[in-house]
């Protein structure tokens, strides 16, 4: 294989990176669990209200504040530096960018008129 | 100049003048581009000292030209915008009031124009159509309703400084204001096939009179 | 040392895992796909010019025809040519090297990118030959076009018709090369991050490893939607669901947003690298410090930032809200401010200077002075919403869009391929010949490019086969101008193969560089020996300096190496 | 050990897990560009409630859990890797990957279901009852499941290699939370696919 070249010396800075990976914080995983369970259970009851615009806003806030619970317990977001929130957090962005722009252009439905001839 | 066809609508002046305006702005920002490069080549003899060379931007003082680069451009940029804006609303953000309503449909590969029947009303049984020949009042504020039948195509008129798409699904509103008399193309603007290069159409600008009769013989026909 | 040269020729050109082979592979590929986009331009340049004569080493262009060349030309130049040459060549070579480590994060991976990259090449070039030939949708690829024959109209056609139509093929080519550059992306970040020699700090890196890593992050967040997008496409054409057909709820409008919303952060991702290049060469030939560093680093993450707002420029007539058009002229006009700031400040690089003016120092000059009068600006146009009114899809885009690419993707490939030909080859390239190169292009890409904005503000439409049948496009002096550019066209064309036969000569047969440093610059590329060793170092460097610290007063020399003390 | 919020540098995390974030930023762009799509037409069209009641909640919300549990699982083989357990991991991942199978068995009897009754992805059935604008919303259902599905797949193919490579020959644990990452970001998308597909009538 011709990838096997040792490091030359000047390398041992390499070494900072641990191979250990107990290196963050552990959450109590069990809790969080349960909690997001329970989050799951609210959302599959509030689904029953009978107003579609009511039950959107419930259900998106609880996927949100559960998809955070995942991300930063589970996915020890919490305990990661900031470079890697900057990159999610540039992830979010281009996506509020889209909806901001598209939402002109996709969901009013008056300009539409002709039948298909 | 002319560089541009003959403007025959409206509004197509306004639209020249934006051309010109930005052109002048951009043309006297080039001249001073042009001498900031081209000044250090043709003075490359000359010597400096270490010091005047070791120049590296990194505060305020020195970065301040540039600064006052971008502020000049943000200026001259904006000049131009608001007058732009302006223009931008007038045209496509606002409808006049309508003297003529009609349908310009596109499909491969012809332009269909749907005028209103002895009604006046335009989507009723009455319509008239007519192939490739659009006839309109001059002086009279058309309300073009623009769509197309299978893929995107685009109307396309020089002369009046008018484009729009047109998108299958969707009718968008349009208006154009012809201040001339005599004949003009309108040609398709998104390639949409095969046939993309001919599809074209003549629009005829006539007087009031003309153009009833014209649109009375096309009803008979 | 050179542990590649014990391997055969497979092994070097197909297995490698070394970066640098991986990135020489990338650019022979690259040059295949330019010969074909080449071609293409020549062939429809002479149709436009004379429309019934029978176009030389190709024959008669019927309309069909040249809508299939014209948006071949388009794919690969953008797709192949400007995203490969400038993340996966540019960005493969020279990041392990000038961040001054042996090879990139993930070897394997990267070698997997090049395979991908390949797969869609190979989809790419299959496409010309399936039954129904190429695409001819126009590069945009608007649906209920690009659908095609299969469209919504012809729900009878077999699954094998549909799968096997150029339509599909390309949109697949379109996906492989996507995923092999974000897989390249996540090489380059993560290689960027970990593996930078000791003391490299982030803002000892040489620019054109920032601008590299800028436009990778760049285009991995904008073209997130658009993946979803073609595969919506796709599903469109095999399957026949109607996510863009009007008539069953979908929408036309919505694959322009998506593929804009990805096609203008392209054009910046595609800037941003040349950028850097001629970051680097200005510097080194200008023997002074970039000027404003970090001022240039501010700017183009302001631009990344902005870029992803502007992006319904494209769509100005095409049916969006007229409100939200205004929202991203304003947007558009704002984004040249930062660029104002780079082009500034890579100008007052060069005062003061001991000015060094070869080849790769043209090219750059060139490359600046060409984009910023003819390109940029002409974008400050297009960017005011009324006047695109009237210059949307007419030649005065396509100049608009020739004078910021080729200054920037060619002309700046090629300062990067003469600066640092003598690093990853070991030999020089000839000057006279490189000169003739240089002047050559300039001229007759002026020649060529110049014409279409007269062209595009006498109304003429683009993507047209044939104006001959559109009268106010007849008129003197338009045909004339037309000839100009085609005549031009091909001259520049030709005269790429004096390049072609300067870097194949070089490489086999050109003397030998007779040191490792011939431009005298501090990087850590310059400072082991031509060509690199496999894994780049004998030992690893440890930086001091910063890129750019020519003329530091109390020393002897003018310049630094990063490495010395 | 527990809850020792020790921070970290960006210059020490290990290159795998830096890699698995910019990987799955990059998938969020994707399946994020899709949910925007989704939602802006699930706005423009209101009839698409009536068409989500034909979804089979009873699965989904076993999906769900399944999902949930899953990733419970897979942080708990990140815990063994952490005291270097090789038993442990392997337990773990496996019932990960039992997980989802489960799932994926689950998804596919409820996309028969739904085949069976007409709802296809070109939905040849609904448009022959006029029913034009309502076929989009299947389009997107199994769009939006079938590129999740495929990312369930892949995800537990990572983790069923790399939990081979731990536990058989290099011994680079963090490899498990590499892999592990993954996996969270598959039920991430899930926890917004699920409520929107399925629970807003
Ligand atoms: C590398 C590629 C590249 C780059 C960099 C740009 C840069 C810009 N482009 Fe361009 N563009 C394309 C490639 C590119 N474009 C392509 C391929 C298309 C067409 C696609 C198609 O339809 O097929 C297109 C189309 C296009 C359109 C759509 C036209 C239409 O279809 O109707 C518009 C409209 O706004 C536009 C605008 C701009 C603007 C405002 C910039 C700005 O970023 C430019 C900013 C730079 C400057 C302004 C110069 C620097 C300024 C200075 C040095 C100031 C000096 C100051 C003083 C002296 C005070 N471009
Ligand atoms: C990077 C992008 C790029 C480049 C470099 C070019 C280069 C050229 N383009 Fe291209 N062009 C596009 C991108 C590009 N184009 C796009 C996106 C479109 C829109 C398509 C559409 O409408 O859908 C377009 C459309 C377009 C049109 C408009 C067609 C129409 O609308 O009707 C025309 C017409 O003249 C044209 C001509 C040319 C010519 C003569 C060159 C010449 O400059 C070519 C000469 C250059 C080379 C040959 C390559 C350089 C050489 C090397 C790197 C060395 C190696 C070379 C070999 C091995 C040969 N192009
Ligand atoms: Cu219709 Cu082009
Ligand atoms: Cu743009």
């Amino acid at each position: 294989m011709s990838a096997q070249h040792t490091p030359p010396p000047g390398l041992e800075h390499e070494v900072l990176v641990p191979q250990d990976p107990d290196y963050h914080g552990h959450p109590n995983y069990l809790k969080i669990y349960i909690s997001l369970l329970i989050l799951f259970a609210i959302t599959v009851f509030a689904s029953l209200i009978h107003s579609p615009l009511l039950v959107f806003i419930v259900v998106f806030v609880i996927s949100i504040v559960k998809a955070s619970m995942v991300l930063l317990y589970f996915m020890h977001l919490k305990w990661e530096p900031k470079l890697i929130w900057l990159l999610l957090g540039l992830a979010l962005m281009t996506l509020l960018f889209l909806i901001i722009g598209l939402y002109p252009d996709v969901v009013p439905i008056t300009r539409y008129l002709i039948p298909k001839p | 100049m002319n560089i541009f066809p003959e403007n025959a609508s409206s509004y197509g002046a306004e639209i020249d003048f934006i051309f010109w305006l930005i052109t002048i702005v951009v043309a006297v920002a080039g001249v001073v581009v042009l001498f900031l490069v081209l000044y250090p080549i043709f003075n490359r003899k000359k010597d400096y000292t270490k010091e005047q060379r070791y120049l590296k931007g990194d505060n305020f003082k020195q970065l301040r030209w540039i600064y006052l680069g971008i502020v000049l451009l943000a200026i001259a940029d904006f000049s131009f915008l608001f007058k732009e804006e302006s223009t931008w609303t007038k045209i496509e953000e606002t409808l006049p009031n309508k003297d003529l309503h009609i349908a310009v449909i596109g499909r491969q590969w012809m332009w269909e124009f749907v005028y209103p029947g002895p009604d006046g009303k335009l989507y009723t049984d009455d319509d008239v159509k007519a192939i490739n020949q659009l006839h309109i009042p001059v002086n009279a504020t058309v309300h073009m309703d623009i769509q197309a039948y299978d893929v995107i195509h685009s109307v396309f008129i020089p002369n009046a400084r008018f484009k729009q798409d047109a998108l299958p699904g969707r009718s968008i509103t349009r208006w154009v204001k012809m201040t001339k008399t005599g004949e003009y193309p309108l040609t398709c603007a998104e390639i949409c096939g095969i046939a993309h290069a001919n599809m074209k159409a003549t629009i005829t600008v006539e007087s009031e009179e003309d153009f009833n009769k014209t649109i009375a013989k096309l009803y008979k026909e | 040392m050179n542990t590649h040269q014990k391997h055969g020729f497979w092994h070097r050109y197909f297995f490698s895992l070394d970066h640098k082979d991986i990135g020489f592979q990338y650019m022979l590929t690259i040059f295949f796909m330019v010969a074909i986009g080449g071609f293409f331009a020549y062939v429809f340049r002479m149709h436009l010019a004379f429309p019934d004569m029978e176009v030389p080493l190709f024959g008669l262009v019927t309309n069909t025809d040249y809508n299939m060349l014209i948006t071949n030309h388009g794919l690969i130049m953008m797709m192949w040519l400007a995203l490969g040459m400038l993340l996966a060549v540019a960005g493969n070579y020279l990041i392990p090297i000038l961040i001054g480590t042996d090879d990139m994060a993930f070897p394997k991976l990267n070698k997997l990118s090049y395979w991908f990259f390949l797969i869609s090449v190979i989809l790419m070039v299959t496409s010309f030959f399936l039954p129904k030939g190429g695409v001819r949708g126009g590069w945009t690829m608007y649906p209920p076009l690009s659908v095609g024959d299969f469209g919504y109209n012809t729900p009878y056609a077999t699954f094998s018709d549909r799968f096997f139509s150029s339509n599909s093929f390309v949109l697949l080519a379109i996906v492989f090369e996507f995923t092999a550059l974000l897989m390249g992306g996540v090489n380059f970040f993560v290689t960027t991050l970990n593996k930078r020699a000791k003391g490299m700090t982030l803002m000892k890196m040489p620019l054109v490893v920032w601008m590299i890593n800028i436009a990778s992050v760049l285009f991995m967040f904008s073209v997130g939607p658009l993946v979803a997008g073609t595969f919506m496409l796709l599903l469109d054409i095999n399957v026949g669901t109607g996510f863009y057909d009007p008539y069953r709820g979908g929408d036309p409008l919505l694959w322009e947003h998506l593929f804009w919303f990805f096609g203008h952060p392209e054009v910046y991702v595609i800037l941003l690298p040349p950028l850097g290049i001629l970051a680097e060469v200005i510097s080194v030939n200008s023997r002074k410090p970039l000027f404003g560093y970090k001022f240039i680093l501010t700017m183009t993450l302001i631009a990344a930032v902005l870029s992803m707002m502007v992006w319904a420029h494209h769509q100005f007539v095409s049916g969006i809200d007229p409100r939200a058009a205004t929202v991203f002229s304003i947007f558009t006009i704002i984004i040249s401010f930062p660029f104002a700031g780079i082009i500034l400040a890579y100008i007052a690089t060069m005062w003061y200077g001991k000015l060094r003016f070869n080849l790769p120092m043209k090219w750059a000059v060139g490359s600046v002075v060409l984009f910023t009068l003819l390109g940029g600006f002409t974008g400050l146009h297009l960017g005011a919403s009324v006047f695109d009114i009237y210059a949307h899809d007419t030649s005065f885009v396509v100049a608009h869009f020739h004078y910021t690419l080729f200054p920037t993707v060619i002309f700046g490939s090629f300062a990067g391929i003469y600066y640092w030909f003598n690093k990853f080859s070991g030999r020089e390239l000839n000057k006279t010949l490189g000169n003739l190169h240089f002047w050559l292009t300039f001229i007759f890409f002026n020649g060529f490019a110049f014409p279409l904005f007269l062209l595009g503000l006498a109304g003429q439409q683009r993507r047209v086969a044939n104006y001959s049948q559109i009268e106010f496009l007849m008129q003197d002096p338009l045909p004339l101008y037309r000839q100009i550019a085609t005549i031009s066209a091909v001259i520049l064309i030709l005269t790429q193969f004096i390049f072609l036969f300067n870097f194949i000569w070089s490489l086999l047969k050109g003397k030998k560089v007779s040191t490792d440093n011939p431009w005298e610059a501090n990087t850590l590329e310059w400072q082991t020996s031509s060509p690199p060793p496999h894994g780049n170092f004998k030992t690893y460097p440890i930086v001091y300096h910063g890129p750019y610290e020519y003329n530091i007063p109390d020393r002897d020399t003018d310049f630094t190496p990063q490495n010395e003390k | 050990m527990k809850n020792s919020s020790k921070k970290i540098t960006w210059r020490q995390i290990p290159q795998a897990r830096l890699a698995v974030w910019a990987l799955i930023a990059g998938e969020f762009a994707i399946f994020g560009g899709l949910i925007v799509l989704y939602i802006l037409n699930r706005l423009k069209y209101e009839s698409w409630g009536e068409m989500a009641q034909h979804t089979n909640v009873i699965a989904g919300t076993i999906n769900t859990f399944v999902l949930l549990t899953s990733s419970f699982f897979v942080v708990k083989a990140h815990e063994a890797a952490v005291h270097k357990d090789k038993q442990k991991i392997k337990l773990w991942i496996w019932l990960t990957i039992a997980c989802a199978f489960m799932f994926l068995g689950i998804k596919t009897y409820e996309y028969t279901h739904e085949i069976m009754h007409g709802f296809t992805l070109p939905g040849n059935a609904l448009l022959a009852e006029g029913k034009t604008v309502e076929v989009m919303y299947w389009s997107f259902y199994y769009t939006m499941t079938g590129l999740h599905g495929l990312h369930v797949i892949a995800g537990a193919l990572a983790l069923f290699f790399v939990m081979r490579k731990v536990t058989k020959t290099e011994e680079n644990y963090h490899h498990i939370e590499a892999a592990g990452l993954y996996w969270h970001m598959v039920d991430i998308v899930w926890i917004f696919l699920f409520p929107l597909i399925y629970l807003i009538h």
